[in-house]
């Protein structure tokens, strides 16, 4: 059966021009950056500098402002820690929403409970926006540090950050932090223009590799490291850099700033698509996140009386593979029930939370077609039907209605 | 560890898949709702028992994740033909072990099938006290 | 011009094997092992497993005993910290030694600084070895953790680990955490055998891939994670998996695991050559670390009257890349001079102090010849002449001494 | 940023692998002798001075790493045929910027090298002095 990939969200294949660059980096080019003197090492240093120099510019930043980590979550973390922790004779209060990634909610609940600090949660509306009231209402004397997300992985929906850090600009002398994973393989980002202090980012959404990401942290900002060591990257993340990975990076960037605005446009259309096909074939389906204000690639939902785990196996199960951020569905490879955790995001944008969600993200990418867009969609209201028929809340709510689904399978 | 087909057994895959006794019974002899209020997986289970306390029959309606479905199905399969009494030592251990096991974060699934069962003839009996 | 590679210390290439087994995972199998309920997903987890099983057998370790991280610098600042956050209740001294990589005793440093510990540094003597009697002496009740090298990567001097584990444990309820980064490429490793509750693996050594290391965790033991997020490596290590460089890391344990025996003897001989032939041939030349109880690939020594950056650049002109100690030859990428830090290492050993020591350390791999280590003991004593001959020192000392020098170059 | 001939300049690597003017100079009008404690280099600068007070020759011995080595070299160059006053003007950044730069950690190496003409030219007076 023909797999069908649909999780671009969660996992993607490097670019093939990625691989190619990477490749003479695992065995030819093996050198040492800190070991520059010798000529392995320069040789290292300098695809170092060269991939620091192209992502610094894929965000309009300074060469010394970028800082590489193993990834976005290590780059979250040392952002909101590494800031709290050297800066935390200014005050302890910070800032976040309800519909950051765990990479953000976890670091934060830590510092709240170890380390003295207060955390706001912002709530969101019901299309996923932090409001800029809010914002500024929320704001004291003693924040030190604003934490709010480019664009939401799960619901796609993409924040005005301009908007957001103006406010917070113009009413503290906060730090504006910004996970921008989700979104940076698909909006344009500068820095200066953004007037952001601190920005992650990740080669995820660019079809970069696994193991790296970067942190930018504005000239002048010091942070506490988390992972000390051997002084690289500016005495802010120590250990050997991963170079392989980093040069992916940088092609990453290279590729994804040329031929971001192709991709979007590829990616738009389907995702229409898709939506469109499943608004009109089904029942009980409610869209999440901004229709227009979204990651050209998302199409996020939740369907009544169908738990999104079975969704999902059923897909699997025809061949396609996407996502849910239903509790059932999350972390199975925990050690018991509570290690179990429904996505915060949708209980933050008002889903009943007494129920749970058969929430899905189908989040697109630059290997799938349009056939691949109809055969979802051919599929899956059958699927949608199966587990509704098993429902004991669907039996309850259909006597007397007749569900809009037209097809169903078997 | 991962099994080579995913998080689940092939038995749990293949009760998922194609689950037995799926649907309601009009006339139940007993009806028992259980769910877990964590995630929100509801199991509605259907006896038919007849005057010997024989489970005749046994149907599930169920709203949950594949673990939840494939255990009401593997539930119903064990119990139907059994007496009450030894429908009530179906636990959740021996549901789990016929579907080849469970991940250790669903072991509620199972949990729940045999409070399905407990709540189900506790409804029969009820039902019975009262004719 | 050839190039000759002796600083496999600092930098391996991967073994064609290892990268061979990492490349399907870059494209074909780029699956996110959270993912695992679709096929993609479920993919990545086996291949995750099988590498978890594979490393954990090669230390003896149990399978949910390894917690992968980033490399070993992030292994080590867990490994302390994580301990120490989560464990400061029982106490707040930590013991550690005086030549233990920057990635202990910069963490260490931190926790003394901003979070009230206490760490000794253990002194050793002029092998490098700590006494295990200084040991007992210096622990006490409030004494969490121990941190002592499996072998250190400047001097070669490899520790006896179990007897100064068995010190720990007899006396203490301290847990013993080691950096076997320098170590796990030569030195057959059994947890339970040692007994031990830490211990921090990196590929480096084994021809692994850049970007990913290990930390043993003993069953049982609480860590404060550092890198928190989506819940992954148990909990303990957070972000979605560096899966290309982790089967990577298991394919260079299996290797290693069957191949270290015939690799140290190769690698033995040349070794004894290398050294050798300096003890023969150059002057003032004072080797470090314990002859015999020593990685097998390691040459080190300082030389009087010659400065360890000079001695590597002329070395590495004449295509022979090595390692230094020496201030001069630190972090040149520093922002000043005071971001120049020589080795500890040699002060801990005794070399005095007032001096800028010619340092230097030759650590062989697997591609080096005969031929290549006869090279350098060709041109090796002429690149010393050329420095003594510039040296006030050297001229002010040899009025009156003739030395043993055999061979100079032009 | 690296350069491509790794962390020096050409210029640095061209006078550390030829340095000019390196030995003593046996009967020096003036030797100064300074030295960083911090890492051990030690530069001695020997200067032969005529009559006029022009630097009729300068030589050096260096212990240190190449900045340090080359930087010696070059001033050497820089201040034979001048006469003390103008040697005096000589200053690290001209050290530094003829070499075509230093990485910051080693522009104390350039220092190292003003400090010697200073320091040479003070023996020098001093010597004089007596006489
Ligand atoms: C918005 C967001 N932030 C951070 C992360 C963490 O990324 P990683 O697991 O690559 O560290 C993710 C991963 O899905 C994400 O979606
Ligand atoms: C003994 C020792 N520990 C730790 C490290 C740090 O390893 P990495 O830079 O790969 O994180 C090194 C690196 O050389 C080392 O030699």
């Amino acid at each position: 059966m023909k797999q069908i990939f649909m999780d671009y969200a969660n996992a993607t294949p490097c670019d093939s021009r990625v691989l190619e660059a990477m490749l003479p980096y695992f065995i030819e080019k093996f050198g040492n950056p800190s070991s520059h003197i010798i000529t392995k090492g320069n040789e290292a240093l300098s695809a170092l500098d060269n991939s620091r120099k192209i992502v610094a510019d894929f965000i309009g930043a300074k060469f010394e402002e970028i800082i590489f980590t193993s990834g976005a979550t290590e780059a979250n973390n040392l952002a909101l820690k590494g800031y709290a922790f050297a800066n935390q004779h200014r005050g302890k209060h910070i800032i976040t929403t309800e519909i950051e990634h765990f990479s953000i909610t976890s670091p934060l609940r830590t510092l709240e409970r170890l380390f003295g600090f207060e955390v706001t949660y912002l709530p969101v509306d019901s299309f996923g926006f932090v409001s800029p009231d809010e914002l500024k209402k929320s704001l004291r004397n003693e924040t030190i540090l604003v934490s709010i997300q480019l664009a939401n992985n799960e619901i796609g929906t993409v924040q005005d950050l301009k908007e957001l850090i103006s406010v917070v600009k113009e009413n503290s002398s906060a730090v504006f932090h910004s996970d921008a994973t989700a979104g940076c393989g698909f909006i344009d980002i500068n820095v200066s223009e953004l007037n952001i202090d601190l920005l992650t980012l990740s080669p995820t959404s660019l079809y970069g590799p696994k193991g790296v990401g970067a942190l930018f942290v504005k000239n002048g900002l010091v942070l506490q490291p988390l992972i000390e060591g051997g002084f690289q990257e500016g005495g802010l993340r120590s250990g050997t850099e991963n170079l392989p990975a980093i040069v992916g990076f940088a092609k990453a960037c290279e590729l994804g700033k040329i031929e971001m605005s192709d991709r979007c446009n590829y990616l738009k259309p389907l995702r229409n698509r898709l939506w469109e096909g499943i608004e009109k074939n089904i029942d009980f389906v409610h869209f999440t996140g901004h229709p227009e204000k979204r990651l050209p690639n998302n199409v996020s939902f939740w369907i009544e009386f169908a738990e999104g785990e079975s969704l999902l196996l059923m897909l699997n199960y025809m061949g396609v593979m996407a996502s849910s951020g239903s509790a059932c569905s999350s972390n199975l490879r925990g050690k018991s029930e509570d290690d179990l955790v429904a996505s915060p995001v949708l209980t933050a944008i008002g889903v009943p939370k007494d129920i749970c969600t058969g929430s899905l993200t189908f989040s697109l990418g630059m290997s799938n077609t349009i056939e691949e867009i109809d055969y979802v969609l051919q599929i899956f209201p059958g699927i949608v039907n199966r587990l509704w028929q098993m429902s004991p809340f669907y039996l309850d709510k259909i006597k007397g209605h007749t569900p809009k689904l037209t097809k169903v399978d078997k | 560890m991962a099994d080579a087909q995913g998080p689940y057994s092939p038995k749990v895959m293949e009760h998922f898949l194609n689950p037995k006794n799926m649907g309601e019974i009009p006339d139940a002899s007993g009806i028992g709702e259980v769910g877990n209020p964590s995630c929100g997986d509801v199991m509605r289970l259907y006896l038919k028992i007849n005057e010997n306390e024989i489970i005749e029959d046994a149907k599930f309606m169920t709203f949950g994740c594949g673990a939840a479905i494939a255990s009401s199905s593997m539930v119903t399969e064990m119990i139907k033909g059994k007496t009450i009494e030894e429908a009530l030592k179906v636990t959740n251990e021996t549901v789990a072990e016929a579907l080849g096991g469970l991940p250790p974060s669903k072991i509620h699934c199972s949990v729940l099938a045999q409070q399905a069962i407990e709540a189900a003839i506790k409804d029969y009996r009820e039902k019975k006290a009262k004719k």
